[in-house]
């Protein structure tokens, strides 16, 4: 047994540990805990499986805006699960035979784990986006070539659904009018709990907000030649405003980014990513066809269009998550 | 069978505690979170799709001559965002029904229903309230 | 066999120890605080050695930044991540174990 | 220019979403949307004229050939369905301005334009893309806007409803992903033309045949197929009229157009129907989606389920016609997928009217309201004999054509019950009927008047379908171009 399948074992075992756990709890801050561990032991495993984007991207979602969201949707409403019903069960436990037996009988015929002549990695796809993405677009992180330029129309689908969440948030949740300037005519219950208030928080983390920020730069501007890039770079700097949110009250963020700024921003990298689209047509490439950015230097052009949907990417990520913590949070001032 | 596929096993019974919880579970939230689960156990499963034994990530670099696949992971980064957009809106959808209703058990949410349907109370959302706004 | 290789060898055995032991304390104590105390002594400590264990192993610079950044920021963060949480508890009244109490 | 067709077709409506957003003005939302959908049509029409001509077009995005990069294919299997989820658009768009501004908060109107141009161009990528990834994405874009547009309705029960169908759809949207994974796992790629080309001879491959079985289940939910049906009645009935009748139009339909184009053209009609009974369990849960959908809707009290309910039937006999496997099935499926598709956004929109003017659409309030508001009624009989199938509606020719091709099948007991689901539905429909001309008026208040422009947008349906049933050259002729595109393997 190799180190590698010793490691993997134990992740694993605590993957289904944690996730029996969590269907048994019936206390839901524990259960958004423990999904946050779930994730973090996920962005483990990933790595392990030379996923190092993914890891990222996980760790930063799950770990990070899920949490975040799931916690304060626990505040607003019910923090306990009533009893599962008995008849409930049934169609649980039939679903999870049915779809089980199926996947069961499917991995009977699925190439070997890490097998090097799997259909995956035997067909020429694997040639090409390892190595010829090396001429054609010129950047060492195949992934993010991939995701970026070859398949360039998901990340842009993936983008559109990002901005659609937040629409969907802020159509829910508000606020769609200018939230009242004064403060809450009812004065504050002394057992509300402001964390301004703590001189440790407020140093440490007015100190580390620079850091935050500076590291999604550099995620997003490193995104070519090791792990990163537009999306996790968004989630960051969201986390950034989050903590500045969560430190120093929601009306002294939203005077930092007002809302129409922000909503500005969420559509800016949309319109820029589709606008790059529409350029390079009226260039006469094809939708999304970088090489045409620079005219004789294909991976000049390539490198140009990268970086302008990766920026794109950020920009809209970082603001949707900001403006989807804002909505939420925003929810529980108004109540 | 058992050494070279376990791994996918276990994928697949992430999969189906996630799916147990979502279909099982009244509690809204709960769902949320079981959705969560289903949905990391089939982001493995890509992922596992594209390791290689004695691979490394796909970043290029000298002297590494094998690599896993980059396809799978590409996929994968989208579908993790179409997850967390997924459960964002669902999230905003549980704090409305709460706001509607005064609870996030489905069971109940039924009931207050089916009890409106026999008051004629036609469950029109108060105006301010509709509006979303705060 | 190196010392430093040996020296690196120890580190990481202790960063181990360490937060084997917080677990440990997590599962053992008896009520909030203690907990949080074995959890806060332990965390940082096992993390640092760990880090510092592998400082003495890298090869390149710019890994060795890496790592001491991250040291840095573990110093900064998890004291005070800990520090709020009990006084958070402290603040909501969560109640204090005393000699003789079930544990809770 | 015209070579970029393909992508203009889903660029545009996905450029005016943010646009939307942005300008924050009902008017121009709304007009964005219309132009959106107007540009849409153009170029859906351009694209059928086109591959009426010289067969299929393919569009490679960002130059990467295929299978290295996504392609967009249109051919006769999907021109069909461009046209109608654009065409619905259009209507929807002018339908929508009285209606939205009658039941939405002002400040939420232009969010919900994006959203609808957002489900546009979903739709119109799912039923354009060439790449079975792609299409998973595409799905998400759809159903996470449509879960949104029916949270908008304005009683409380829509949040339910949204969140039902959010849940359902993310689970059916995951077993949709697993089964990709599958079918990746052993072809190794994405592309439907080159997966369809690895697939053929794998047939006893068991991964395949659970990629199939998986893929189906998700796009059953999607589809509203018995029994994965639950989430339909309601996610219909609490949204705001416009978006149910944009919906009932449209999302069921792209998404059977989609398991076609799986079943036919990547997996192959041999393993699908060949090796696997894909074809013997779609016609037994059509035929109970029928019989249970016809049932439910005689029950309901609110006119908005018992349409719904009705969608979940009419599903059932487009489902029938595609299981049969045959040309002239599935050109029947397709041709009642059309006409449906015309018949009940018509009904839906009346629906919407009904209840702008009335307030509610209870059948019990509905009483009289034949004689006090003829014109609006007179729409809604004439659809809903569409509905029932009564000659000379649309509703007959593809009913007629889809009896025609199961009788060829000998398929008696299905045949059997989409007879009953027809006379149920003239249970149904009559009932609706009855209370609304010959019980005597209850409420003596004035109903609002009725807005020109949803009136021209439903007598505009209402005519199209009766026109369709005169004369269904049109209609047919792209019918009968799908089913040969699809079984005679015409490019994948």
């Amino acid at each position: 047994m190799t180190a590698f399948s010793l490691i993997n074992i134990v992740l694993l075992a605590i993957l289904v540990a944690t996730a029996v756990t969590i269907t048994r709890l019936r206390a839901l801050y524990e259960a958004a805990m423990l999904a946050a561990l779930f994730s973090l032991v996920t962005a483990c495993l990933f790595v392990l499986l030379d996923a190092l984007d993914v890891a990222f991207t996980e760790a930063a979602v799950g770990v990070g805006i899920s949490t975040v969201l799931i916690l304060g949707v626990l505040a607003l409403t019910r923090s306990r699960e009533a009893v599962t019903q008995r008849r409930r069960r049934l169609p649980g436990v039939a679903a999870v035979l049915l779809v089980g037996g199926t996947l069961g009988y499917a991995s009977l015929d699925l190439p070997a784990f890490g097998a090097a002549d799997s259909p995956v990695h035997s067909h020429p796809l694997t040639e090409v986006y390892l190595h010829q993405s090396q001429e054609a677009v010129g950047i060492p992180n195949t992934v993010t070539s991939v995701l970026a330029s070859y398949r360039g129309l998901d990340t842009l689908g993936e983008l559109v659904v990002v901005f659609t969440a937040g629409l969907a948030v802020v159509s829910l949740l508000g606020p769609l009018r200018r939230r009242r300037p004064t403060r809450p005519e009812r004065p504050r219950p002394i057992a509300d709990f402001d964390l301004a208030d703590y001189r440790v928080i407020r140093v440490v983390s007015g100190g580390l907000l620079p850091f935050v920020l500076l590291f999604a730069l550099y995620v997003l501007f490193h995104g070519e030649y090791g792990p990163g890039g537009g999306f996790q770079a968004g989630v960051i700097f969201a986390s950034g405003f989050v903590l500045y949110g969560l430190v120093f009250g929601l009306d002294r963020a939203q005077r930092v980014v007002p809302h129409a700024a922000l909503w500005s921003l969420v559509t800016l990298g949309l319109l820029v990513y589709i606008g790059l689209g529409m350029a390079t047509m009226l260039l006469g490439g094809s939708f999304l066809d970088y090489d045409v950015l620079a005219p004789g230097n294909p991976a000049t052009g390539q490198h140009l269009g990268i970086l302008v949907v990766e920026t794109a990417i950020g920009i809209t990520v970082a603001s949707v998550m900001t403006t989807i913590f804002f909505s939420f949070a925003g929810r529980g001032v108004s109540r | 069978m058992i050494a070279s596929h376990y791994v996918y096993w276990t994928f697949f019974a992430l999969m189906l505690i996630g799916l147990y919880v979502v279909i099982s579970h009244g509690n809204l939230l709960k769902k949320l979170i079981g959705l969560t689960l289903f949905q990391v156990g089939v982001f493995l499963f890509y992922i596992g799709l594209g390791k290689r034994d004695g691979g490394s990530a796909p970043i290029i670099s000298d002297g590494v001559e094998v690599y896993s696949h980059p396809l799978p992971q590409v996929l994968i980064l989208t579908a993790i965002v179409v997850g967390v957009a997924t459960l964002a809106v669902g999230l905003a959808l549980a704090v409305r029904i709460f706001e509607a209703y005064g609870t996030v058990e489905e069971d109940e949410v039924v009931e207050r229903d089916r009890a409106d349907l026999a008051t004629g109370h036609d469950g029109h959302q108060a105006a301010g309230r509709d509006s979303g706004g705060s | 066999m190196s010392v430093i290789e040996v020296l690196s060898g120890v580190l990481l055995a202790a960063g181990a120890l360490a937060l084997v032991s917080g677990g440990v304390g997590l599962l053992r104590f008896p009520d909030f605080y203690t907990r949080t105390h074995a959890a806060s002594v332990t965390d940082p400590a096992g993390a640092g050695l760990i880090l510092i264990g592998l400082l003495l192993r890298v090869d390149a610079w710019d890994t060795a930044v890496r790592l001491l950044i991250i040291l840095l920021f573990l110093t900064l963060t998890s004291p005070t991540a800990t520090h709020i949480l009990a006084h958070a508890a402290r603040r909501d009244g969560v109640p204090m174990w005393q000699e003789g109490d079930r544990r809770r | 220019m015209t070579g970029q067709l393909p992508v203009l077709q889903v660029a545009a409506p996905l450029l005016c979403a943010p646009l939307c957003v942005l300008l924050r003005s009902r008017t121009v939302a709304w007009l964005l949307f219309l132009v959106a959908s107007l540009a849409s049509l153009t170029c859906a029409a351009l694209l059928a004229v086109r591959v009426d001509r010289s067969g299929t077009l393919r569009y490679a995005m960002g130059d990467w050939q295929a299978p290295y990069g996504i392609e967009f294919v249109v051919n006769g299997f999907n021109t069909p369905v461009l046209l109608l989820v654009s065409l619905s658009a259009v209507v929807v768009a002018v339908y929508s301005r009285r209606s939205v501004a009658g039941e939405l908060a002002p400040r939420r109107v232009p969010l919900l334009y994006a959203c609808l141009c957002l489900t546009l161009a979903g739709l119109l990528g799912l039923a354009i893309t060439g790449d079975v990834f792609n299409a998973f994405v595409f799905l998400e874009i759809s159903s996470l806007s449509t879960y949104t547009l029916i949270a908008m309705g304005r009683r409380r029960q829509a949040l339910l409803a949204a969140f039902r169908y959010l849940v359902i759809g993310s689970v059916g949207a995951v077993f949709v992903l697993i089964g990709i994974g599958l079918a990746y796992a052993v072809t190794g790629t994405l592309n439907m033309g080159d997966l369809a080309q690895r697939v053929t001879g794998g047939h006893d491959n068991r991964s395949l045949q659970a990629a199939v079985v998986l893929v189906f289940v998700g796009l059953a939910v999607k589809m509203a197929v018995f029994p994965l049906h639950a989430w339909l009645p309601a996610a219909y009935a609490e949204a705001p009229s416009a978006v149910s009748t944009f919906i009932a139009a449209t999302g069921t339909k792209v998404a059977i157009y989609v398991f076609c184009r799986f079943a036919f053209t990547v997996f192959g009609a041999t393993l699908v129907f060949g090796a696997m009974p894909v074809g013997r369990i779609g016609l037994l849960l059509a035929a109970l989606g029928i019989l249970l959908g016809s049932a439910a809707a005689c029950f309901q009290d609110d006119l908005r389920y018992l349409l719904a309910w009705s969608s979940v039937a009419q599903v059932g006999y487009i489902v029938a016609g595609v299981s049969l496997a045959t040309t002239a099935g599935v050109s029947a499926a397709y041709l009642h997928m059309i006409m449906h598709s015309v018949t009940k956004a018509a009904l839906f929109a009346t629906a919407g009217l009904l209840l702008l003017r009335l307030g509610t659409v209870r059948l019990a309030a509905l009483a009289g309201v034949g004689r006090r508001m003829p014109w609006t009624f007179a729409a809604f009989v004439v659809a809903g004999l569409g509905l029932v199938g009564v000659p000379p509606t649309a509703g007959f020719v593809s009913k007629w054509a889809l009896v025609t091709a199961l009788v060829e099948q000998g398929q008696w007991l299905v045949l059997a019950a989409m007879l009953s689901g027809s006379l149920l539905a003239v249970f149904y429909v009559g009932r609706v009927v009855e209370v609304a001309w010959f019980r005597e008026p209850t409420a003596d208040a004035e109903p609002a008047a009725a807005p020109a422009s949803m009136v021209t947008a439903i007598w505009f349906l209402v005519l199209l379908s009766v026109s369709f049933g005169f004369d269904a050259s049109l209609p047919a002729h792209l019918a009968d171009a799908a089913a040969s595109a699809l079984l005679g393997n015409g490019g994948g």
